[in-house]
This record gives C-alpha cells, structure tokens and sequence, in this order.
C-alpha cells in the first residue's frame, strides 16, 4: 500500500525522550528525500512532565501535521490526558506502548480497527546493559522498521547527531538503534512512502528560519528579552550576527529591547526584535516613536494565547488588533505575517523592505505553531524578493538639510519619504523627536503643521500599499462558489482543507495592514457564499476587513478561541453550521 | 572622517540657531553652554557627536545642539543611546535627562547600562522636581522640600545619585552643579575620553517649581572633594557618597584597563 | 444692548498675568449667576513665554468657548502670533493695548469695526507706586468695567483670594482693582449679561470634576505618574482621599501606578489611575491582566495630539483605537468618554459602577479640552447615578470557592459575574494569576478551558451593554435630515453648532464600547446624509463603527487631526466639503 | 479577625491540593516549605496573607499556598503588593519572584518600593537564570556561567542582589539557601515581624538550566556572618557584601523604630 502521507504521535513524560525521538524521525525524512513537519505539545509541568511530540512525513511539502495519526507511541497510558484534544486515530492506528502498562486504554487511543502492539522497552535495554537514556535512540529504530524506512538512513541519522561524542557513545547508540530496528517480529502493514527524489534537505524551525532570514535580508542588530514562543529567534540571531559583523544586546526588559532597536537603527543599522504578546503590549509607546520620528524597526510577534500571560505555548491570533491599532495617536505602521515555517523567509525580506523603504515600524505576526513546528523545507530563493535600501541623504551642497522634508509634496510621484542623513554625515546634523515638528524636525505645537506631518506620515502608506497590493496567495479554484479568508497558521490548515473540497477558495494575505484590499474584493466577487476564519475570540480579522468596507454582514465570522489547530473534523463542522 | 587636528572649534559652533524654551535662569543652560565647551575642548567634529536625550525640561538640550540628536521617550534615554552605541561605535554617544527621566521611570535601565557599561557619557541634569510636567515631586526632590510644598510622597527618602551609580558599579562617577561651567564642561571632557561608561550628576536648578533655595544651597555648600581623597579607593568613596552630598568633582574612577573590557569599540556594524 | 453671550481672550506672555485675570472673571461670573468657561493656551516656553487665556461668560450653561472674540487684551504684539490659528475677532471687537505698543496691529487682531483702546498699564501702577504683580488685579478691574458688571462683585473676589493674606496685601490689590475699575473714561458699548437668577456657582476644571466625582463614586485608591494634561487629577484626589479614609501613591512610572490600582483592587478597594497618552501605551499589559483576572480598575486618559509625545497641552481624540483594541489577546474592557466639564461627573459614576459591577478595565476618554477646561456649573446629581457595588463572596457554608464560578453559566439571566471573595475573608483563600485559568483560579492550558473562559468573560460585556444601551444623547431634532454623530469635547462644539443648524441632530455616545448600536441605528433611520465628526486623522471613530456594522459606506467620515478645537466657520466648511 | 492564639497552624495547613509544576529536585520545593514553616511559626490566620509574584517558576509559588496570592505579570510583583498593601495594611503582605522578574524587567520597581518602605517581606528565588523560559542568562548569572554554556551577555558582571537591596536603602536585607530550610523559614519570619520592607535574598538552584554544580558550590562555600558581624554597622555591611556572596543570614538590619516610619501601618482603607 502506497500513500503519500503518514502521522505519528508519541507520547510520554520526563525521560521518554518522545522530542528527541520524533527528531530524528524528521531528520531521517530529510535525509531520505521526504518532508515533513513536526509539532511539539506540554503538560503543565515546567520540564520532565508529559510530553508529545507529532510528525507529519510525507512525499510533497507539507506544512499541517496530520489529524489522524497512522502510528502512536504511547509510553504511559495516563500521561495521555493533557493531549485528548489534540490527537485523534486513524481508523486502522497502530499502537506501540510498553508491555508493563497495565491501565485500560484510554477513550482516545481507541479506533475501530486498532492494532495494539505492546513492546518491552525496559527489558529490551537492559538485556543489552544499555542505559535508560539510550531508550529515545532504541524507539527511533522501532519505528524506523515500523515505517519500513532503510536502516541505513537511520544509522547515518545517529552518526550525524554524535558526531561530536566519542566513538564509544557512538556505537552504544548504534546498538540501541540496532536493538530497537529488528525488534519488531511480525510486519507492521504501514503504508510505504517512496520521496520522488533522493535528495538532503533542511529541517528547519519558524523562528530559526526567521533569524536566518533577517540576517540573509539586511538585518545587523537585534535586541530582546526572552519569552516564550519566540526565544529561539534570538538565541539563533545570536550564532548568526557576529558573522556578518552584526551585534546583539539581550535587554533588561522589552522597552529597553525595542529601544536598543530604534537606537541602532536612528545609526543607520537595520535592526530588529522579536517577543510575544506580552512583551509586544509593553513595547506599545516605543512603536509609536518610530512610526513619529520615521526610524524603521522590524518587530516579530510570536503570536500565543492570550489575553495577560495566557496560555504561553500555544497559538492564537488575538494580537491582530494591538498590532493594527495599539498606541495613543495616529501611528503609521505596516503588519505582515508569514502562514508557515518557509513563508517566514519571504516575510522577512518584506519585513526589511518595508521597514527601510518607508522608514516605519513593521510587525510580523507570526504564532506559536508557526514558531515552534520544525519543518523539512526546500532550498530558499533570495532573488526576486524586494530588498529596499534605507534612501540616505549625503548632502545636495549648500542648502539646509532637511530631516522630514516635504519638498516634493505636490509631486504626485512622491511617496512620502524623506532621505535621512546618518550620524555621522557632516553637515547634516538636526535631533529627531517624538515630539510633533516641522521639516527641520524643529518642535512645533502648532495644530495645521501637525495635520501637515501626519498627511506625510501616512502618505507613506499609500505608496506602501500600492506596492504590496499583490502581496497575497490565492488557493483553490478562484471561482468556487465558497471563498474563504485566512491568515497565518489557519491559513495553511485551511490551504490543506481547500485542496480536498473543490467548492471552496482561499485568499491569504502575506500583509494584513495595508491590507491587499483591491484583490479581496476582486477574490469575493461573484461569491455565493465568503468567510472569514481565524483563531481568537472576537473575530479580529472579521472586523478589521468590516471596518475597512470590503465585507459586509453578509460575509461569515468563523472564529474561536485559539490553543487547537483547527482539524479538518472541526472545519467541515464549522462550515456546517455557517459563521455569525 | 575628519581630521581632529585640522580646524579649531569653538563652543559655539556646537549651538544650533534654536532659542531654547527654558525658562529665564533656569539652570539648563549653563549645562547646554558646557556641553559645546566639552566637545570644543576635545574638538570633536560636530557629525561625530550624538546625544540622546528622554523627555523633560532637560532633555530638550540635544534640540539646541549642531550634532546629532535623538528626544526620545521619557525614561528610555539609556537603551536608545545604547543600541545607538552598540551599533555605531565610532561615534561619540552622550546620553542626558533629568532626574524624573533618569530615576523614575528610568530607574530600571541604569543599572543594566552600567552592567553594560558602554563608552557613554551620561549627564543628569537634577533640579529635584519634575520641571515640564509642573512641579511635582521627583525621586531627587527632599523630604524637608516636599513638606514645605505640600508635595507627594512627603515620607519617601530621597535617592542619592551618586551613591546609587557607584553601588551598581558605574567605573567613572562624578558631580558638579550648573553655576560652575568649567567643572561641568571639564568633567564631561574627562567623561567622554574615559573609555567606558561615565555618569555625571550636574545639580541644576529649576527656578520655575524648586525656586532659587535651592541654587541658594549649593552654593552655600558645594565645595571639593577632600585633599586626600582617592577616587579609586572604594571605601572612602561609599563613606563620602553616604555622608555629603555637596562634595563635587570626579567622585569615583576606576583604573582605566579594567574599565574598557569591551575590546570592540570602534568598529560600526558593517 | 443685551446679549446671552461674551467672548473675551487675554494674550500676553510672562508676568502679565493673564491667566489671573482671567480667572477673576471667571470667578466673579461665578459669583453674580452667569455661567462661563475658559481655556488657555501657550506658547513653546515652558513657562513665562506667550500665554493666552479665552474666556466666555453666558447667562446659560456653556461649555465651548466662543469663536469670536467681542474683548481683546493684548499686551505684546508679538506675543499673538502662535495663537493666530485659534483667536479671531468679531466685527465689532475692542481691543485693549499697551499705550506703548508701537507695532503695527498684526492681521489676526483686525476686525471690521474694531474699537481699539490704549491703556497706560505701567504709568498706572507706577502713578499709585503699586507693584508689578498688582497688574493682573488692576486688568481685572479695567475688564470689569469694560463689561459693565458691578465693582462689589469684583471687590469680593479678589478679598475672597488674598483671603489668606494681610491686610495690606489685600487693600493694595484692592487699590490696584480700583485704578482699573475707574480707568476707562468713556463707556466701552460692550452688550450687557444679566444673569438669569443670582446664585453662587462653582468653578472647576474637568481634572478636578474628575477626581471629584471619582471619590463620590467610591474611588479609595489613586495611583498616578504626572503627565500633561492628566496631573491635576492626581493633585486634586490627593487633597480629597485623606478626608475619606483613602490612599494615594505616586508612582515611579505609569506600569507602577496600574499595578498599584490592581493591587489595592485585589483588596477589594475601588481604584483609579489617570494619565495620557505615553502613560496609557505604557499601561497596555495591565490592562490585560485587569481583564482577564476579572479585577476592576478605572483608567482616566486626557488625550493630546500624538502619536508619541505629539503635542502635550493640545487636545486629540486619537486614543480611541488604542482604547478599544490595545493589548494582545481577546480583552473585554469598557470605554467611556465625558463630552464637557460637568459630563465628567456621571462618566466618573459609570466608570466605577462599570468596573465594580462586571469586574473589569474601564477607560474613560477625556481629553485635553475638557481636562483643562475651567468651567461655571450647575450643583451636581448624585441620586440617579449607577453606582454598583462589587458582587463579594461571604462564605456559603462549606462547598469550596470557585473565583470564576461558572454554576450559573446555563442561566440566561446571568452576567458572567462570580463574586469575589476578599483577601481577609476566611475559609475562599485562592490565587489568581494572569495565565487562564479553571473556575477554582487554577493555572490551566485547556484550549477549551479557555474558550470557556473567554465566553465568561465576554458575557460581562454582553450584559453591561444591555444596561448601557440608553448610554447616550441626542441633541437638535431627531428628525432633521441630516445626522450627526460625535464625542467627547468635539461632541460639544457640534452640540453649540447644531442649536444654529436646525437641520441637524447630534447623537453623541457616552459609553464607546460597548457602543450603544441599537440607539445609533434607530437614530440614523431615516437619515438623508449623515457623517461621522472627530478629531484625529484615520477617522478613527467611523472605521470603528463601520466594524461593527453599524453605519456603511454612505455615512462620511468628517475628521482633521487635532490641536485646535473646530470652529463653527471650520465646521461649516467641513459640510459643505462632505467628508470621505 | 481570628484570634491568632486559638489555634495552632501546621505548616501544611498552609499549602492547598494543587501539585507544583515544578522539575523534581527544583530548589523551589524548599522555599515553598520554607514560606509554610514561616507562616505556622508565626500562626497566621491563612487569610490574613497574600503573597504576590510576578512570572517565572518561582513566581508559581502563591498557587499551591492556602492563603490569598496573585501571580501577576513578569517584573511587576513589588507595585502591585504595594498597592494591596497600601489599601490594606491589616493583611500580611508578602512578594516573592525570581532574580528576572527583580533584577531584569522589575529593575525599576526594586528601589521605589524600597523607598516607601511599606512593611512587605519580599523573597526573590535566585536560580542565576531564566527558568521559565528555558536557560537564558539572567541579571545575577555569574559571568564564568555564561562562557561556558555560551549564554549572552558574557561580558556583564551580575547583579549582587543583596547589595542592591543594601545601597537602595533596605532596612532589612538578608540571604540564604533554599538548601536550608530552616535558615530560610526564620528569616521570613523574622521578615514578616520586621515592621518596614524585608528583602530576602535566596539562592535556589535550578536544576534543569543552572545544573546541580550550582548547588555544590553552595554548598561548598556556605557560612554563616563572622561572630563579631554587627549586621547595624553600615561600613561592615557594605564591606562584607562587596567581598562575599556566600555570609547567609542577617546582613544589614536598621533599627526597628527606624525602620516603621509609616505610623498608620494597620487602617485599611474604609
Ligand atoms: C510615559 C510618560 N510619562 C509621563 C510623561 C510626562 N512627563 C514629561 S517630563 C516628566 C518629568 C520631568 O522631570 P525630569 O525628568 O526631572 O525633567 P525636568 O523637566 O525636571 O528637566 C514627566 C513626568 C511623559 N512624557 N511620558
Ligand atoms: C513581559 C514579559 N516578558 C517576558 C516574559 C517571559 N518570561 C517568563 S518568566 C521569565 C524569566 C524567568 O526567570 P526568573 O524571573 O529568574 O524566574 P525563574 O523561572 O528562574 O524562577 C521570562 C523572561 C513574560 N512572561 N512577560
Ligand atoms: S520649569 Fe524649571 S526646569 Fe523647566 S525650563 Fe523652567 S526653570 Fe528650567
Ligand atoms: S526549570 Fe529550573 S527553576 Fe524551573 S521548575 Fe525546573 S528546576 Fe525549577
Ligand atoms: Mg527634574
Ligand atoms: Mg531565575
């Protein structure tokens, strides 16, 4: 039997090793020509509570991890509980769990034609005197036969992994490996994947591929303060910068982070954060100043569920509206937001472009499972994704230079944008300030000079908007009589969803402020029946494209509280019953 | 870049042709007079030079500068300065502010930009009020003061500048008030060359909501370190911190090598 | 000539006083039962620069300062310039200056028939050897006599201010009030005011009505960080709580300060903050876990011109947005805006009936205008005012507590609400975390935990805008064709402009979210035209009720960024133009 | 109000059913015990105590205590248990965080809260790193650490916590381990009966991202002040907290009528 998917689960608890486990799943996939996508889930507990790890492999890319898993592990019955709502069966699961395990199986682990394969973990180790904590490499070979994949790649996946150790540790793992590959007596009938091409590719994370991504599109400084989702940003920006000459401060807090980053920036360095929720609503009055003084700053929101501290490893889109409106005052801004693991790099160089073209602030809403899911990708083109250069002003002999000039304001080509003279230029030194002013950057409190700085603060907008009008992805039969609306990590779920119902098609913006509002329209046109979904409570994105005037109450809200990817399961329900 | 040797500048070619907002006899433009002798005693090329203030009374003094400047938030004068410097090294990074910005809501950047300590030099320009926002009590202002004029947090001691950045380990302390020029623009001179980071608590009235008692004290006050004393002896530096307040001049220095640790200094980020 | 109205403006700059003077004139009003307001303004100085002070005295109720001036009092020439914009002349306007102005008169004080009258302000003091500082008593007296009021009511008030002071003090003010009184030989024909009843009212500002009304309502506990326009509340409260029984810290920042406020409402006492825009950026995170710990805290935000430190003593309404959608995650709040002095009153009632009662963050919106305002009102209604108590928990006799009780949840008559238990009260001793949380406060990471809770939460609101949804006020005919909405100080100079344009009627939200939709809509049926007025320059406003479906594409956006109140000329142009 | 003397608490009676998140072998299980034997030496009614955190594993703590608690947000414990604490000065009002929460994003609460002085015991859980959030460096992680496990901000000295505490004015300051329970619990007590702010100071290892070397070398160094120590004398306080991290107990101790300057401690707000 041939598919060209195949889900797994594993599950278990302090010492199970299931990440470590699943890992080199995945890495044997790349290795072999296959993608692949997996995701990682917690209990309560800080470290060594219960854990599951899901990988997804299959033929073509794939950026959803799947909702009914083809093989568990399951090395406890009872650390299933936290996970019930996140794991479901396929019909003909099979189900590896320790031979000791006593419990009745859990309700969620049942399926109508289960096969239950108990497996004695413990005295398979210890008959070989191998340690407890080889447990994770001897599982990997269990299931490395169990998908039928050739010994070989797993063996060179180990190799790999303790290239650095010694060759004593190296041939230990490789006897549990070994131990783990010819423990299984009978055949499991898993479905076989053939990769359409022997090819090594990269596993890659979201937010590794968005510290690479900003350092590939200009970025030299970063600044942050750890928070989860978004911490491996910067402890990979961390590796990347010193090597291209780049610097990296860890702040005190994020105010001080996004302050480092307009600093730098006010120097002349493309600079950037990243953080979550939380540290995004402390970063409040700091975006303000960089959209006021027109210092660019790049801004990665790891989007998890909130509001307050929320639930900080899982996802949600409820920072759509703080991104869109947060900060006392009229503050121009820019919003984009990746759907995936690879669209992180396309966003980036967007993020970059934006930020130094138009000298604003510019938020990427990326989330929890964009973040965290570690993906096996294609190699990344750089070429033909816009790479703006801060326009800097060198001096035009003689005349004072002005920071905020409008000079060109009737010039109908003009998109708002004034050169800005580095520190460091002679001749061109003025002080910038939050502070309303005039073109010097003088303060001025006077109210029709105020309505002139923000006509060109926003100006800049226009123009913006403009280029990224086709800055969007449509999927699916266009003309389908159900068009649907996502963003970010929902998208890609619903990009999964469409491909097997014909009737539907989905537009998903790459930039949500400005928004492609022309290509919304032109996508809804002639639609029987639209929705938007997204995953939070108040339907933020819903009312955002109201306020706008491209939908009306004809339009569906499809929307819920995040944490739960949406399965497909749940969206043909949702569909069902229609939006409010 | 320039040759440092090539033009002699003056304090005034420091100024930009802006009228300053300050009040008549406010002490702030004493402090803006020192700053362009400083840079012209060191004759530092007007390009070179970046200021970055928070917001107050005090932080408009970048706005009168001919360098580069940046009036950013209240209280965030410090990370802004920092990742300026972080980024730019090759340019001359000053940070000012007042004591609201600096020990309000600022207090929780100071200590990490000491940690830090990045080759800035900080001047604090302390009236003891919040001068812009009307007169309200600052962490500087005095018990007796806030108890005379009915003013908030009568019962909270007042914060000890000096004291507070040579206990969170800044290697170059100083102090010195608005009416002695030659001090002020002399220890921002010596806080500019020093190669790490340098806090310069500058006394400065505010004529507006502190009122001439409080110049009137200084001066009644205000005199020099002792003879003796050793700026790098930690001892007698907390016993003089703890004990006067009026003692001016470089309060505290530690040995150069051990304050430049950070080799990297001069090279901007490509 | 009689009129109900009378337009005075007072232009000088350090040492001339004019906002003493014009605080005389106010108080006198105050004192013979004519009703007034006056604004000030100022030039970039921080103090002793060019100041201004316009003042209107009516024998009705008024709350926006007139447009043309019928009295001008210009000491320097010079000084008029950064007010031009918002001082013009009514035909007939005298003008008194300085015998020794020898300037040309500068465009803006020119009127058709002006009266222009030189006083030898300095030869008066010096005739009668009276000192510099008299001269704002002395203006007092010329303007008195000017405006024809009786000399005992000036006498009153200025014993009634040097109260305090000797007896010499107070006869040489006197002396200097009479030289003014007695100084102008020929009768200026200014237009008579005869008040309708001769009562004593009172004086006060917006930020004093604030705080005022704050501990009318039940506020124990203020924590602020001074900022323009906010300070005076957090000085004005600090003389009032000691008398309750209250407390009061000044915070180191504004973080601190909402933390404060939280705090002391974990104890179950009610609180306040007020700030400004920069502060309100700041206490974003706050604000979230206000909402989701089901905590009250009242928010006072005098909005000025941003973004950023915009312009600090001007007025915006460009807050709204940051109100109503900052913070990351889904954050039930309610927002609230005062449109004039004494409406600050019941808005402070419905801020703490609003937090007390549904548990949760409410801002109230002023701004700059209505914040510095110093208006002549009417004694003030208490009875009739909402002033909910918050639900506690006393003990139900064993089963344990849940803090986020949800045994009602089936109950349609419901709100959402589960009493608080008190630190202090034996036997409910629970923690409560920002994080979500079960029914017991329990640290949960249930995606449907937290659907439930989000449902919980935003319940509250539901009910809160059943009770509010009468929330509101229309002004003019209901009928008229064309519908106008507007809040907060722009509400009330269309409230003025729509007393002159009988084809208009003003609706004008107390409560902004929830917005009162059902009342906007039954008032925009049967509009012909109908526009969206305020001052900020997205429209900030109109995109918010076209996200709630409420108006579309045909009602205009009618909006100019801030700084400077709309005139009715400005106004009248503005219709005329329509909006976008 | 209970009579406090009608009945004799257990310290179990203070925890509730809820099972800690925390790794097995965190030192954190000590300082939860700690926070019990304090309050049953004491014999606190259960609720006549809030504890307030701000986020961390540390900050978990008032969750699995049976009194009052509120787990707040990251860096902001001290405002928040000030204005309980302001509102309702009946209850026993204490704080407890990690060395992020204090010394990264709270910086600029610490000083303040010292200077109102309210009568809060505040106990920061010092692992040396950031627990929570999986590893990084923190404030008062030691430089040495940093180097070996390639962390940022290898170049920054840590903050010495007790010092801090010490030169911000601290009327009662003190440090202890998590590995001693005893020590720990007394000192809370004493915290709690010491009428002004109580800074406790405790090094609680982290086993997941700290490792157990820090608990050796605890450990290892651990002892008490010298016999002759007077924790009153300013001079040997801040002589032995510049030279020495490992003096446990009593460090710095104001005397008590100088310490209650708030009168008006026991009147909530009506
Ligand atoms: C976030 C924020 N909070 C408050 C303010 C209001 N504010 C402006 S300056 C200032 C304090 C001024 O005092 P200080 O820093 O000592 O400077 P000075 O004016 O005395 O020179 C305050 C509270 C602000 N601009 N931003
Ligand atoms: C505003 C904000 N920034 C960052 C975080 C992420 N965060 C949670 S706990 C923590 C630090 C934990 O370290 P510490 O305070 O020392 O506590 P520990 O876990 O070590 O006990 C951080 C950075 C957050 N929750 N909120
Ligand atoms: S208010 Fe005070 S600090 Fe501000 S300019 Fe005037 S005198 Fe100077
Ligand atoms: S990560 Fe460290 S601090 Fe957190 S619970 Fe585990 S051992 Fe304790
Ligand atoms: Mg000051
Ligand atoms: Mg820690």
């Amino acid at each position: 039997m041939t598919r060209n998917q195949l889900h797994l689960a594993l599950i278990g608890s302090g010492g199970d090793g299931v990440v470590a486990s699943a890992t080199m799943i995945m890495q044997t996939a790349a290795r072999m020509g296959l993608y692949g996508i997996m995701t990682q889930s917690y209990g309560p507990q800080i470290r060594g509570g219960e854990s599951a790890a899901y990988v997804s492999v299959s033929t073509d890319p794939i950026a959803v991890v799947g909702d009914h898993k083809d093989l568990v592990v399951c090395f406890r019955f009872s650390d299933v509980n936290p996970f019930r709502q996140e794991v479901a069966m396929a019909a003909d699961v099979t189900l590896l769990h320790p031979k000791e395990e006593q419990a009745d199986l859990p309700e969620v682990l049942k399926a109508k034609n289960l096969r239950r394969i108990p497996v004695p973990f413990q005295e398979l180790l210890a008959a070989e005197g191998l340690p407890e904590i080889a447990k994770n490499v001897m599982v990997f070979g269990i299931i490395l036969q169990a998908l039928g994949w050739q010994k070989k790649y797993g063996e060179d996946c180990i190799k790999d992994i303790f290239s650095r150790k010694s060759d004593a540790v190296i041939s230990a793992n490789l006897r549990a490996f070994d131990i783990g590959y010819h423990h299984l007596k009978e055949k499991i009938s898993l479905p076989t994947l053939s990769p359409k091409q022997v090819v090594k590719r990269e596993l890659i994370s979201g937010n590794e591929l968005c510290a690479r991504s900003a350092v590939d599109a200009g970025c030299r400084f970063f600044a942050g303060y750890p928070i989860t989702p978004s911490s491996e940003i910067m402890e990979t920006i961390y590796d990347l910068l010193p090597k291209v000459g780049g610097k990296l401060l860890q702040a005190e807090d994020e105010i001080a982070a996004i302050g480092m980053v307009l600093g730098a920036s006010f120097g002349g360095v493309p600079a950037m954060t990243a953080t979550s929720g939380p540290g995004l609503s402390l970063m409040t009055e700091m975006m303000g100043i960089s959209s006021m003084t027109e210092i660019p700053a790049v801004i990665v929101d790891c989007q998890r569920v909130g509001p307050s501290t929320g639930i900080p490893s899982r996802a949600e889109q409820s920072d759509l509206w703080h991104a869109l409106y947060a900060g006392h005052g009229d503050a121009p801004r820019a919003v984009l937001a990746p759907m995936d693991v690879p669209s992180c790099h396309r966003t980036m160089f967007q993020a970059f472009h934006l930020a130094e073209t138009y000298q604003l602030p510019v938020l990427v809403l990326s989330d929890a499972i964009i973040a965290q899911s570690q993906q096996i990708i294609d190699n990344l083109e750089t070429t033909g994704l816009p790479q703006g250069k801060r326009q800097t002003f060198q001096g035009n002999g003689g005349s004072p230079y002005l920071r905020f000039s409008l000079a060109h304001t009737n010039d109908p080509g003009w998109n708002g944008v004034s050169p800005i003279a580095l520190p460091g230029t002679p001749g061109t030194m003025h002080t910038i300030a939050g502070i309303e002013h005039n073109e010097m950057g003088k303060i001025s409190s006077d109210a029709k000079q105020h309505e002139i700085m923000n006509r060109k603060r926003f100006r800049k907008l226009d123009y913006l908007a403009e280029e990224t009008a086709s800055w969007f992805h449509i999927f699916g039969n266009p003309t389908a009589k159900h068009r649907v609306v996502a963003w970010g990590s929902v998208a890609s779920v619903l990009e999964r969803y469409v491909t097997t119902h014909k009737d539907m098609a989905l537009f998903v913006p790459e930039i949500l402020s400005p928004f492609p509002i022309a290509a919304l329209q032109d996508f809804l046109a002639g639609a029987r029946r639209s929705s938007i979904v997204e995953q939070n409570f108040q339907g933020q994105l819903y009312h955002y494209l109201r306020s706008l005037g491209t939908i009306d109450g004809k339009t569906e809200k499809i929307c819920r509280s995040g944490g739960l990817a949406f399965s497909n399961d749940e969206l043909d329900r949702l569909f069902q019953e229609g939006g409010a | 870049m320039n040759d440092l040797n090539t033009i002699q500048r003056k304090p005034t070619d420091y100024r930009n042709e802006y009228k300053p907002v300050w009040c008549t006899g406010c002490g702030d433009y004493a402090v803006l007079k020192s700053f362009t002798r400083a840079f012209a005693k060191l004759n530092i090329p007007n390009e070179r030079i970046a200021v970055v203030s928070g917001i107050g009374c005090s932080s408009r003094l970048p706005g009168y500068l001919d360098t580069y400047g940046f009036n950013t938030l209240h209280g965030r004068a410090l990370p802004i300065a920092q990742g300026l410097k972080a980024a730019r090294p090759d340019l001359t990074v000053l940070a000012c502010g007042g004591d609201g910005d600096c020990f309000a809501i600022g207090t929780g950047h100071f200590p990490h930009a000491i940690r830090r300590n990045p080759d800035i030099t900080y001047v604090v320009m302390d009236n003891s009020i919040y001068g812009l926002t009307k007169g309200q009590a600052s962490p500087t202002t005095s018990r007796a003061f806030k108890e005379q004029k009915g003013l908030i947090g009568v019962e909270e001691p007042p914060v000890n500048p000096a004291y507070f950045a040579f206990s969170m380990g800044a290697p170059f302390v100083a102090r010195t008030h608005a009416g002695n020029m030659a001090e002020l623009s002399d220890l921002i001179a010596q806080g500019i060359q020093y190669p790490g980071f340098a806090f310069i608590h500058c006394l400065s009235v505010c004529v507006t909501y502190q009122g001439r008692g409080f110049q009137e004290e200084i001066d009644r006050h205000v005199h020099a370190t002792p003879a003796n004393y050793n700026p790098g002896d930690e001892r007698a530096v907390f016993d003089l911190l703890r004990s006067d307040p009026f003692a001016m001049g470089v309060l505290y220095k530690k040995p150069l090598d051990e304050a430049a640790f950070d080799g990297n200094r001069d090279v901007p980020v490509e």
